[in-house]
């Protein structure tokens, strides 16, 4: 972990308000696990707190790392407003990621992913794809010019998704999908990220599932264990609380109440 | 000589920053960014007597140019800390403030006793102001009369220096200082966070799950200092100053209004690294201004005050 | 319908915007640059029964996200606002709410008598918060018994309704609230500043002539925000709102908190045509947040304090 | 009087962190007097209050103002940092200028100056010149390397020059040349604009002076009368004051307490 004054290499609007920022530094030789995430400090003197993002994929050799980021608030905005060139002060890695080390090559993997959830799915699934497994994914969006990734995803597996609006793929949510009387939904492993509800369903759907996990968001303050802002709580009636900086922001399903 | 140098009661630090209670836990996570040994001090998360899981989430807000935070005491209680949390700073040559809170005066002097005997804790910080719990409804350091009894009772049981550390949510915090030092304390600490709120546009309810939350960061410097500033013209113990510090000039300026040292909040989350940078910069910026050292510049600003 | 009117005691908003006293002086400046007729209603400077010069300068300084004021209640007197100031108002269709200081009960009296009967004052906004003119060491706003006496004294003499201006530097803003509410007033406005200070670092003195000033700006609307939920939930007259506003969602932020219109001042000086965008872009931002209209959202909200 | 955007047409460095800065934006047309400012937002949101600069010289045809910006602060140098091309948001033109309806043709005006009060002098003496009037300046600076616009000055009139430190034309203050025997200091009009000091030592030594002018500054806020921030006592025992936005910058000499 460090703070590190890096490089932005390359800036793509991929759909209305959603960046993908490539930057680059010493940093990305620190990730160890997809599903890490940085904790960016906004360009703005008046905007104290950084924003956390997830690692979306890495390029050890080139020391870069990708990000995709939608403008969203004053913080994200000001982020994505960054010129290539100039450099963004950054706080990472941070974090523990999904874990993958139990996995054997011809697996299935099961990758469930909504919105702005999906791109810590990315890297996880690039590593899962040259360990020799087989993924599917389930995507879910609120219509059809909120998709992104797709054709990066659909070389790594095969690709289900939905919409809110049916305007592309089944109308309705991830869960019409794993529900659908057609879908495979067994896996050896299963890797979500998304919004509340979606983490929340899956949380729930898979808490008995050996190697389910999910990645959670939540409010942060120092990004790295330090302040107790980001806490969830443990789902073992021990009233005590886990940190999603520090602990998470990945947890075993069933680990903690989302 | 080190001219960053100040000699407090209980406490020789080698600069006048030290991180502030509740920014900087026990010092674990920014010990992998930096040494630890190279701050004046650390003041450590409050510790009550049992561990204490906090408030429900959202427990932060962004505000303009600060912060709210209604963590809500979140420590692993007493025994914890005395077992794992002090002996892991205990491999840093700094001192340790430990910050105490409590529900109930007996509360109080338990831990002050207690945790006053770790060997690396070389003063206490009562936390009579912590704006997140409350205690029969009032905060202990909104009302002299409590303050003072508090703090009378905590220092009986501390065999380290006490310093009280006062809320800013008071008509008068002038009436508070002078009841802690009529209390016995050593010194006192200042600011605590101010109330505040932020509401959620979509929801039209407050963003943190407890209401009100304490506000901190650059946008309370003006009251910190004007309260520092109030309280040193006020009682002849000294001021460790804090309340929305984040540059060099800021440690300067909080000195100059009356503290003998400063500590380091939200600045910690906007830049981790913000402690180590401002130790490094205080020689460079003292040149320019002309001061020859921060315990000269102290005594000048308390002559300047009691005559 | 007009979906930005708003009906308080003695004013016909027709919308919820309108700037704040000391921050527009009598609208003459401002005239130039925009109709007066847009807004709201004009909260025009303190005046005081005699004229006076305010305090030495400098008279502000620059905060994070924020500024100090210590005006000292500069203004032409009584008589000189009745004789020009009003009436240079009155050529626009806006009502105005006249800001009333003094140094002792019998001045407020004797200026809310008589500048409550000039035709283009609507409400009188008493000003018992003002940091920076002190009336036997304490503001009037500060201790809930004199606030309660001011007010039913101002409100006798008074012949149109009286909005009295609390001050955020207490303990328990509820409690003077509450004591305003039970001497006669009409409605609140809140928040006046916070008491603050900034040192130059080259002096290591005071920048303001009149050393501490009051806190305004963004710095301050999370304690405005709070201050504001927590007296629309103790008392059951309308509020309205001020302290740190500076654009169209601040504006929503403060109603939904409890306000049924605001005061925009600090942000006159950032951008002198706010209150003129901040009416323009309110109907567009109330689409995308699904609000009809202020009065449904302040009806709305008041049902949610009130039950 | 207006909010405008002006975009900025170009940036000079003229000696270390001295900055010509000229704009362009139709505010320019309502630019009556010379000695007139403008009040600029800093670009950071979290400083609120805009910084007064005066309007060093104009070009009404293109619709351009130069500024002269010395980059103290922190507003000052988030302003002269604002890259050619992008836009500054400028509320102007502010205040009262310098009065020269009274002069004629042939007669001597005496301009004197100090470190960055010198720029106001500049379109003002320009006009001054038009109307053929001779002019004398004389101009203190900290040192010979904060000396900037000299040669623009010399084509319009005789450039007197001190040095506190000695390192160019007489060492000491501009009270220095006024005060040595072979300077004349007999003029028609007399404008000054400088440190306090300066403007004090001016409004002083001209206060029976018919036609003496001085240029004052304060801490403002709203910068156009609305506040009374930026007040001035008057000299006449009055016990009333001046608003330096508003009624100033411009003073006759011996009518305010500087
Ligand atoms: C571990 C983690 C990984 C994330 N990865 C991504 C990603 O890859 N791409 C992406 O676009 N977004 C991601 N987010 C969400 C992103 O952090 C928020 O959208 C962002 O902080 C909002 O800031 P803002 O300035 O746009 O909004 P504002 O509303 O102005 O933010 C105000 C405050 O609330 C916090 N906040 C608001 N929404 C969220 C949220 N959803 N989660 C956490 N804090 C929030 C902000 O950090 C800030 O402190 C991630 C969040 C977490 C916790
Ligand atoms: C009428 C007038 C004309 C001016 N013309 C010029 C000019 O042409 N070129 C130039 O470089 N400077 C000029 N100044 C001075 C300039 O306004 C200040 O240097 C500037 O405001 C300082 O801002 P800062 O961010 O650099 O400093 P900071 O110290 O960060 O400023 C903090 C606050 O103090 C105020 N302040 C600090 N110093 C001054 C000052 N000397 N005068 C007024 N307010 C101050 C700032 O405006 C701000 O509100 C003029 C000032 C006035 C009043
Ligand atoms: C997240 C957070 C947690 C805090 N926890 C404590 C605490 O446990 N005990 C305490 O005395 N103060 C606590 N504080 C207050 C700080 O120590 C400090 O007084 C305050 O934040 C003002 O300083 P700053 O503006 O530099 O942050 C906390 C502040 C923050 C932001
Ligand atoms: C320069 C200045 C002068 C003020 N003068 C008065 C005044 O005369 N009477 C008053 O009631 N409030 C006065 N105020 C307080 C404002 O009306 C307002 O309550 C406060 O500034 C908070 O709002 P803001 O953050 O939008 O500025 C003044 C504020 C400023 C900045
Ligand atoms: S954000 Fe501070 S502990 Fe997680
Ligand atoms: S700055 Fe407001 S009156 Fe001059």
């Amino acid at each position: 972990m460090r703070v590190e004054t890096m490089k932005l290499i390359s800036k793509r609007e991929l759909i209305p308000s959603l960046y993908e920022l490539v930057c680059e530094g010493d940093l990305v030789s620190e990730i160890v696990m997809s599903g890490q995430f940085v904790d960016i400090k906004v360009p703005r003197a008046d905007l104290v707190l950084r924003r956390p993002i997830s690692i979306c994929s890495v390029d050890k050799e080139k020391k870069q790392m990708t990000l995709i980021i939608r403008a969203s608030g004053n913080g994200t905005q000001s982020i994505c407003e960054t010129k290539v060139g100039d450099s963004l002060d950054v706080l990472g890695p941070c974090g523990k990621g999904f874990p993958i080390d139990f996995l054997k090559k011809g697996q299935h993997v099961l990758l469930i992913g909504g919105g702005i959830g999906i791109p810590p799915l990315f890297e996880l699934a690039k590593q899962l794809s040259l360990n020799g497994l087989k993924l599917t994914f389930v995507f879910g969006f609120q219509s059809k010019n909120q998709i992104f990734y797709q054709n990066e995803f659909e070389a790594l597996g095969d690709v289900f998704i939905s919409t809110d609006d049916g305007s592309h793929g089944i109308k309705g949510s991830v869960e019409t999908i794993l529900n659908s009387d057609h879908f495979n939904e067994e896996a050896d492993a299963i890797y979500a990220c998304g919004p509340k509800g979606l983490n929340r369903m899956v949380n729930h759907r898979y808490s008995k599932h050996p190697h389910a996990y999910i990645s959670l968001e939540e409010r942060m303050a120092c990004g790295i264990g330090a302040c107790a802002a980001c806490v969830c709580d443990k789902d073992d009636r021990s009233g005590t609380n886990l940190k999603v900086c520090e602990d998470g922001p990945v947890f075993k399903c069933g680990e903690v109440i989302v | 000589m080190n001219r960053l140098a100040v000699k407090l009661p209980g406490l020789d630090l080698k600069n006048p920053i030290i991180p502030a209670s509740g920014c900087f836990g026990f010092g674990e996570a920014f010990s992998e960014l930096y040494d630890l040994s190279i701050l004046g001090a650390i003041m450590v998360k409050a510790t009550t007597l049992d561990a204490r899981s906090g408030n429900p989430t959202p427990r932060v807000a962004e505000t303009p140019s600060g912060m709210l935070n209604a963590i809500g005491l979140q420590n692993p209680g007493l025994e914890e800390v005395l077992k794992t949390k002090l002996p892991f700073l205990s491999q840093y040559d700094v001192p340790v403030i430990a910050n105490v809170a409590g529900f109930s005066e007996e509360e109080y002097v338990e831990v002050c006793r207690r945790i006053s005997k770790a060997p690396n804790v070389k003063a206490i910080e009562l936390n009579i102001s912590c704006p997140n719990v409350k205690h029969g409804g009032i905060t202990f350091g909104t009302d002299a009369d409590t303050a003072y009894r508090l703090t009378k009772a905590c220092k009986e049981v501390s065999s380290v220096p006490l310093y009280v550390k006062l809320s800013p949510n008071v008509t008068d915090i002038v009436e508070i200082a002078r009841a802690v030092e009529k209390g016995g304390a050593d010194g006192i600490t200042m600011i605590n966070t101010l109330i505040g709120m932020r509401l959620d546009l979509k929801t039209h309810k407050p963003i943190l799950a407890n209401t009100t939350g304490g506000l901190s960061g650059p946008a309370i410097l003006p009251v910190a200092l004007r309260m520092i500033y109030q309280v040193s013209h006020a009682v002849s113990i000294p001021i460790i100053g804090m309340g929305g510090i984040s540059c060099v000039d800021d440690v300067l300026e909080m000195i100059m209004a009356g503290a003998s040292a400063v500590a380091i909040g939200t600045a910690n989350f906007t830049d981790p690294m913000i402690c180590k940078k401002l130790i490094e910069q205080l020689p460079n910026r003292m040149d320019e201004l002309k001061i020859s050292s921060i315990s000269h510049l102290i005594e000048e600003t308390r002559k300047e005050a009691h005559g």
